[in-house]
């Protein structure tokens, strides 16, 4: 009996925190589908997200959807600007190593001037969720409201994020611009400013995202969206870089995998048996779970 | 694009010469750094002279004691490195204000090792350039290790305020501040035992670091011997610190009454709320790295209660050493100050107390402050934030008794 | 039968499907050593898949290929190259940063041989080799008169020229057939005729067997001893090169109904 | 025509001494800055450390330049050479003579990260452009997360393994743990120097650079420029591709023994051996121009000195340390910059545009 409680506590456990991953892998695989650049700096992104947020709530006590917003439009300006100065110059470069070489350039720049404006020390988020968790079976299993929140808002997002992309003309003209610049550059589509849009909606999901990750996991220090960043691009690989829903279903499963890894196999290896999946999910399905297989013509 | 990288290196020493020149004029003469004309050493080592030093203007006959201090202030580590710095150089201004050692001002350096064994040795040589005489540090355990090769062969003074592993101080240059980790690990399990708090034990330790594994590793040794029964050890690391369910899950399973954490507090803080939200409320003990865990801003401090820790400091004492170093740190740099600053502090007065009994002065070469202090440190008694009466002997672990706080009421309360 | 009636490459009944669409079917073929052949039809034909298929690009559903009385069905690109087959592609698949040089030499690959270590070590068989390659490849370099752009990067040269360089470099691999697939494609007519010399003079001299897709008309009635028509993916007309230009069927597939 | 061979033949070579000659000249001057005493501790700290660093740059450069696959789990290779070699040190310490202990350590580690390599590249090389970057990133982590759970300890009762905790080993009680999970191994003898270090380079620099121009060389540039042509002339792409990326691999592991003997602490922490530490060396390869092998090695020489001439800067090295590479990946990358640059400053300052191997 035991035994199938905490199975069912740690695949709850592993969907909340897959959740997170879910919702920073929706802003990777949005920038990466349509630019093609792995953006090293979108966990950077999301701790710049927590941080504005962490000010204008906590300390300044603004109501946290306000902070929110304001987290979502700073973070837009930041990720257009990062765009505009780093990586637009670079895409028509020799090589398309150097925008990624400049996009860890800028993760560095981020998190050292974090670390210079708020110190190293460890700053506590105040959950901006004020929904107590849903407990089930006397107790013994629990859901926090920041899971039931998060995957709400990874469902609207990724629901939304659907909707404009096949229904609108910016998301048209994303499309097209993520199969073939110059072919869109033909037909009339600003290719420049797709992508800037491209970059101000992946930075206003990474603000929001931030908000989630620092309220499931209320600890903020420069170095905080990192490894997030890293495991959520894993979980975008996962599910088929380039597919919305793809990254959802990653994100999740790359948590319950981590949490079984963690749970019934060793929890020192826990990372090698993410990594593990991981390849072998690549091994066995190269383009991930819902990626498009692409066939070179010759 | 080869010749634009030597470019850009030209630039770049040409740049850090000019910054370091303003500053070159303060450096004392009694600089022994072998002053090369390897541009970029010299650079390098010239500005960083004026730029880091703790405020204070070398004495009137030019007298300084170089102090150098090695730890982490950017990376992940960067917590533990910032607060030994601030600390060291609150030290070291206050005891030059009081007339410095011997009379000879301390010169105060910091360097950066991102807490990696190279930069480390890096941020050692760079010292020694500058003409360093004594060695504060270095912060974290691993680095300290590397370090201490160097320091012995070179047989300078070194003090750490909390390098913890047993090889951070295996030569005799090198002395520590805090407790070893063995030491931690047993000293907790015969806590427990004694006060008979629990017999059912869950451990959540970090498996990816020196300092938490160590802990543990003694603490269940010593656990068998006081009869009390491990239930679970779950580890996790630096790559997945976030979500700490399972290991939570893991230990409610077991029954366990007591969950030991050998950890530091940002890790401990996310336990805790985890543990809150989950409806586990066992016992948590912890060690010193979980000192500081109050002082984490916006952290709801009813978390925290009942949690009890073996810490040789407590920021919220009420001695009045305590609060006046707190009051001053809280002033020079805001945020109070957690263990390592405590730590750090203590070590410039260790050094100062050691100093006047070995009678070192300005000029004395590094290997032969060392030699006077190697023998001072075990003569000395000092009265210290972190401990009363703390003595040393010659394989360089202190002597002091670890203080056991309960935190009542968002604060700690002695046991 | 005799040396010059030999059948070079025989394919029996070869097709594939792409998502139930008959790319090619049934496509059978019977190539004599030492001939001209082209294969030609309009675009969409299934051409390009043909080649794909004889090179092993694609493996196919049912036929079989025979290559100089071995069957090569199935295999491997690489095994199929072994065998003797080599290619030129419809868009040009240079070797772009290498030298001219350069790309001959890797098509000289499997012709000349020594070891990792000998050319780490640059031991004196490198240098013996690396020295009977280049002039191997100079020799070829010179039929397609690219002697004189040896050291140039082949992304450099002129387009005309890369399709001859491709050519150099197929032939290096010293195969029995030869597939070239639109070869003339975007030269102008004086290029084509000299072309035309050259594919002549790699027949001649080389003793190959050759098979092109080709467009231009004027090429392939001037060079090809027979033909196969494709249209759709199935055969249309097949023989001799006169016969089939004047097939009414093949008039009307051309210039549409 | 047969003179213009031998010229192209000489044109790679002397372009080749080009490159010894510079490491050669460098190694002389600082040897001779040392003997006279002009050199600074810091800088003589950093001459092992800057020989680890050009080898994994160049190194690197053969997988991403040459062979044309981006990896990015290369410090993996680097970690697995630097604990075989260094366990093996700590076994023979007190049993063999340091030279010959440091040399077998040097083929061990070498041979580990090859073996690594191969094994690695059987799955991986099958995959394609940023999802081979991504698993060999997972591979990287995975090396060092298995390395943190590591235990061996060596008693009167032979070797204890474990991949739990120390106490699991279950050693009598003057056993000696060698490899202590995340505490690694301490007490490597420091058997790097300098010198072993520069002869090193010059190794990597004879392998890369005559594999490069060898039949094999370009057999793997044939790969990287057009893999269905390659293919198509006979080359066997696996076995080619699993050459380079081994190669690669065995120079890595080299660099993680000199990494491994010049500390005497080793710990595979996400700082030295994690993705961090592999994209930096991709830095170097990417800022010195991919496939330039000796622009790999200038850049890596510089981004290695750079944050320690920044230490002068306190607070603000690293911000700067970004600041400066990211202006100079724009500088040397963006085709507006380099238009301008053409322009404005004289031709012969940036040797023109030709591609150097």
């Amino acid at each position: 009996m035991v035994d199938v409680m905490s199975f069912v506590s740690y695949l709850l456990n592993g969907i909340s925190l897959g959740s997170v991953y879910a919702i920073i892998a929706l802003g990777y695989t949005m920038v990466y589908g349509i630019a093609k650049m792995l953006n090293f700096a979108h966990g950077d992104v999301i701790m710049v997200g927590g941080y504005i947020v962490f000010v204008f709530v906590s300390t300044l006590g603004l109501p946290p959807l306000l902070g929110i917003f304001v987290a979502m439009i700073l973070c837009t300006v930041l990720g257009v600007t990062i765009e505009r100065v780093a990586y637009r110059p670079l895409r028509m470069a020799s090589s398309p190593l150097a925008v990624l070489i400049t996009a860890i350039g800028v993760s560095y720049l981020l998190q050292n001037l974090a670390l210079l404006i708020f110190g190293a020390n460890t700053k506590s988020f105040t959950s901006v969720v004020a929904i107590p968790p849903l407990k089930l079976a006397d107790g013994q299993l629990t859901i926090s409201g920041e899971t039931m929140v998060t995957i709400l808002v990874g469902i609207i997002v990724m629901v939304c994020l659907t909707l404009f992309v096949n229904k609108t003309k910016a998301g048209q003209a994303m499309l097209a611009v993520s199969e073939d610049k110059g072919a869109a550059q033909l037909m009339g589509i600003n290719v420049n400013g797709t992508i800037a849009l491209t970059f101000a909606i992946g930075s206003a999901l990474a603000a929001v995202a931030g908000v989630l990750l620092c309220s499931a996991y209320p600890s903020l220090t420069p170095y905080t969206g990192a490894m997030p960043g890293i495991k959520a691009f894993v979980a975008a690989v996962f599910g088929g870089i380039g597919s919305i829903p793809g990254a959802m279903i990653g994100g999740i499963l790359l948590g319950v995998i981590e949490i079984f890894g963690k749970a019934y196999i060793s929890s020192q290896m826990a990372d090698a048996i993410v990594f593990g999946v991981l390849i072998v999910v690549l091994l066995v399905k190269p383009t991930g779970i819902l990626g498009r297989n692409i066939q070179e013509k010759v | 694009m080869k010749k634009l990288l030597v470019m850009a290196l030209a630039v770049t020493m040409t740049a850090s010469m000019l910054t370091g020149c303003g500053n070159s004029a303060s450096q004392p003469a009694a600089d022994n750094a072998s002053s090369g004309d390897e541009a970029a050493a010299d650079a390098a080592g010239d500005e960083a002279a004026g730029d880091d030093a703790a405020a204070e203007a070398p004495a009137a006959d030019g007298a300084v004691i170089k102090i150098g201090g090695i730890g982490p202030v950017t990376g992940g580590a960067a917590v533990y490195g910032q607060a030994v710095k601030n600390a060291a150089e609150l030290a070291a201004k206050e005891i030059n204000e009081a007339g410095g050692i011997n009379g000879a001002l301390i010169e105060f350096q910091f360097q950066d090792d991102e807490h990696d064994a190279e930069k480390a040795v890096n941020a050692y040589n760079t010292l020694k350039d500058w003409g360093m005489q004594i060695l504060m540090g270095t912060v974290t355990s691993n680095p300290c290790t590397a370090v201490v090769e160097k320091s012995q062969a070179d047989n300078l003074f070194q003090l750490t305020p909390s390098g913890s592993a047993i090889k951070s101080i295996q030569y005799d240059n090198a002395f520590r501040v805090c407790f070893s980790d063995p030491n931690q690990g047993a000293a907790s399990a015969q806590y427990i035992g004694e006060h008979s708090l629990a017999t059912k034990v869950a451990v959540i330790y970090d498996s990816s670091d020196v300092y938490s594994s160590g802990i543990y590793e003694k603490f269940a040794a010593g656990a068998k011997e006081q009869g009390i029964e491990i239930v679970s050890a779950e580890a996790f690391t630096a790559d997945s610190n976030t979500d700490f369910s399972v290991q939570l899950q893991k230990a409610k399973d077991a029954g366990a009454e007591l969950v030991f954490l050998p950890i530091y507090y940002t890790e401990a803080s996310l336990i805790l709320k985890q543990a809150d939200t989950m409806g586990f409320d066992p016992l948590f003990f912890g060690c010193d790295g979980l000192d500081g865990i109050l002082a984490v801003e916006n952290f709801d401090t009813a978390l925290a209660e009942e949690v009890m820790l073996l810490t040789p400091f407590a920021a919220d004492a009420e001695d009045e050493k305590t609060q006046s170093f707190v009051s001053a740190y809280e002033a020079a740099y805001g945020g109070t100050p957690n263990q390592f600053a405590a730590d750090a502090y203590d070590a410039m007065y260790i050094i100062k107390a050691a100093g006047e009994k070995a009678g070192i002065t300005a000029d004395m070469s590094a290997s032969d402050i060392c030699e006077a202090m190697k023998t001072a440190m075990t003569e000395i008694t000092v009265d210290g934030l972190t401990g009363e009466g703390m003595t040393w002997t010659a394989d360089g672990e202190p002597s002091k008794a670890p203080k056991a706080v309960k935190i009542v009421d968002g604060a700690y309360k002695a046991m | 039968m005799t040396e010059k009636n030999k059948i070079m490459l025989e394919v029996k009944n070869l097709s594939i499907s792409f998502g139930g669409l008959r790319a090619v079917d049934e496509f059978s073929i019977s190539i004599r050593k030492g001939q001209l052949y082209g294969l030609i039809g309009p675009n969409g034909a299934g051409k390009t898949t043909v080649f794909n298929l004889l090179t092993g690009v694609y493996k196919p559903n049912e036929g079989s290929v025979v290559l100089d009385g071995t069957e090569v069905t199935g295999k491997k690109t690489i095994e199929i190259n072994h065998a003797g087959i080599a290619r030129t592609f419809q868009n040009i698949r240079l070797f772009k940063e290498l030298t001219v040089l350069d790309n001959v030499k890797a098509g000289l690959h499997n012709q000349f041989h020594y070891s990792t270590i000998e050319g780490i070590l640059r031991l004196p068989r490198y240098f013996k080799v690396e020295r009977a390659m280049d002039e191997k490849a100079m020799e070829l370099l010179k039929v397609f008169d690219l002697d004189r752009e040896a050291e140039y990067q082949a992304q450099n040269l002129p387009y005309g020229k890369q399709r001859k360089l491709e050519i150099a470099r197929a032939l290096a691999t010293n195969p029995k057939l030869l597939l070239l697939d639109e070869p003339a494609a975007g030269m102008n007519p004086n290029e084509t005729q000299e072309l035309m010399d050259t594919i002549r003079f790699v027949r001649d001299n080389f003793d190959m067997t050759i098979l092109l897709i080709e467009h231009d008309m004027k090429l392939v009635s001037g060079i090809c001893e027979e033909l196969t028509v494709l249209n759709f993916g199935r055969i249309l007309a097949q023989g001799n090169t006169s016969d089939v230009l004047n097939n009414p069927q093949v008039i009307t597939a051309y210039l549409g109904e | 025509m047969v003179i213009k061979m031998k010229k192209s033949m000489n044109k790679n070579t002397k372009n080749n001494f080009i490159t010894y000659g510079m490491v050669i000249i460098v190694f002389a001057i600082v040897q001779l800055l040392l003997a006279t005493g002009h050199v600074s501790s810091l800088m003589g700290g950093l001459l092992v450390p800057l020989c680890t660093y050009v080898i994994l740059a160049v190194s690197l450069n053969l997988t991403v330049g040459i062979l044309g696959e981006l990896s990015l789990g290369h410090a993996g290779f680097m970690c697995v050479g630097a604990f075989s070699s260094a366990f093996f040190s700590m076994v023979t310490k007190n049993t063999l003579p340091g030279g010959l202990r440091f040399f077998l350590a040097l083929l061990i580690g070498a041979a580990a990260a090859g073996l690594f390599g191969i094994l690695i590249g059987i799955p991986v090389l099958r995959l394609n452009g940023d999802y081979l970057a991504i698993v060999t990133l997972a591979f990287g982590e995975i090396i060092k997360n298995l390395v943190n759970v590591f235990f061996i300890g060596k008693d009167e009762n032979g070797y204890h393994f474990s991949m739990k905790d120390a106490i699991s080993l279950d050693m009598t009680v003057d056993g000696e743990t060698i490899i202590n999970g995340p505490q690694g191994i301490t007490g490597t003898p420091n058997d790097s120097t300098f010198l072993i270090g520069v002869v090193l380079i010059l190794i990597t620099l004879v392998v890369v650079l005559n594999l490069i121009h060898s039949r094999d060389g370009r057999a793997i540039m044939a790969i990287r420029d057009n893999r269905i042509a390659a293919e198509s002339i006979g080359i066997n792409i696996t076995k080619y591709k699993m050459m380079a990326f081994a190669i690669s691999a065995s120079l890595a592991g080299v660099a993680g023994v000199l990494y491994a003997h010049n500390l005497s602490t080793l710990t595979a922490l996400p700082k030295n051996f994690g993705y961090n530490m592999s994209i930096m060396i991709l830095v170097f390869v990417v800022l010195g121009g991919i496939g330039n092998i000796r622009g790999s090695i200038i850049s890596a020489v510089v981004l290695t000195l750079l944050p320690e001439l920044l230490r002068g800067l306190s607070d603000y090295r690293m911000l700067i340390y970004a600041v400066v590479l990211i202006t100079m990946m724009l500088f040397n990358w963006s085709p507006k910059a380099i238009e301008w640059r053409e322009r404005v400053l004289p031709k012969n300052l940036f040797g023109g545009k030709t591609k150097e191997v």
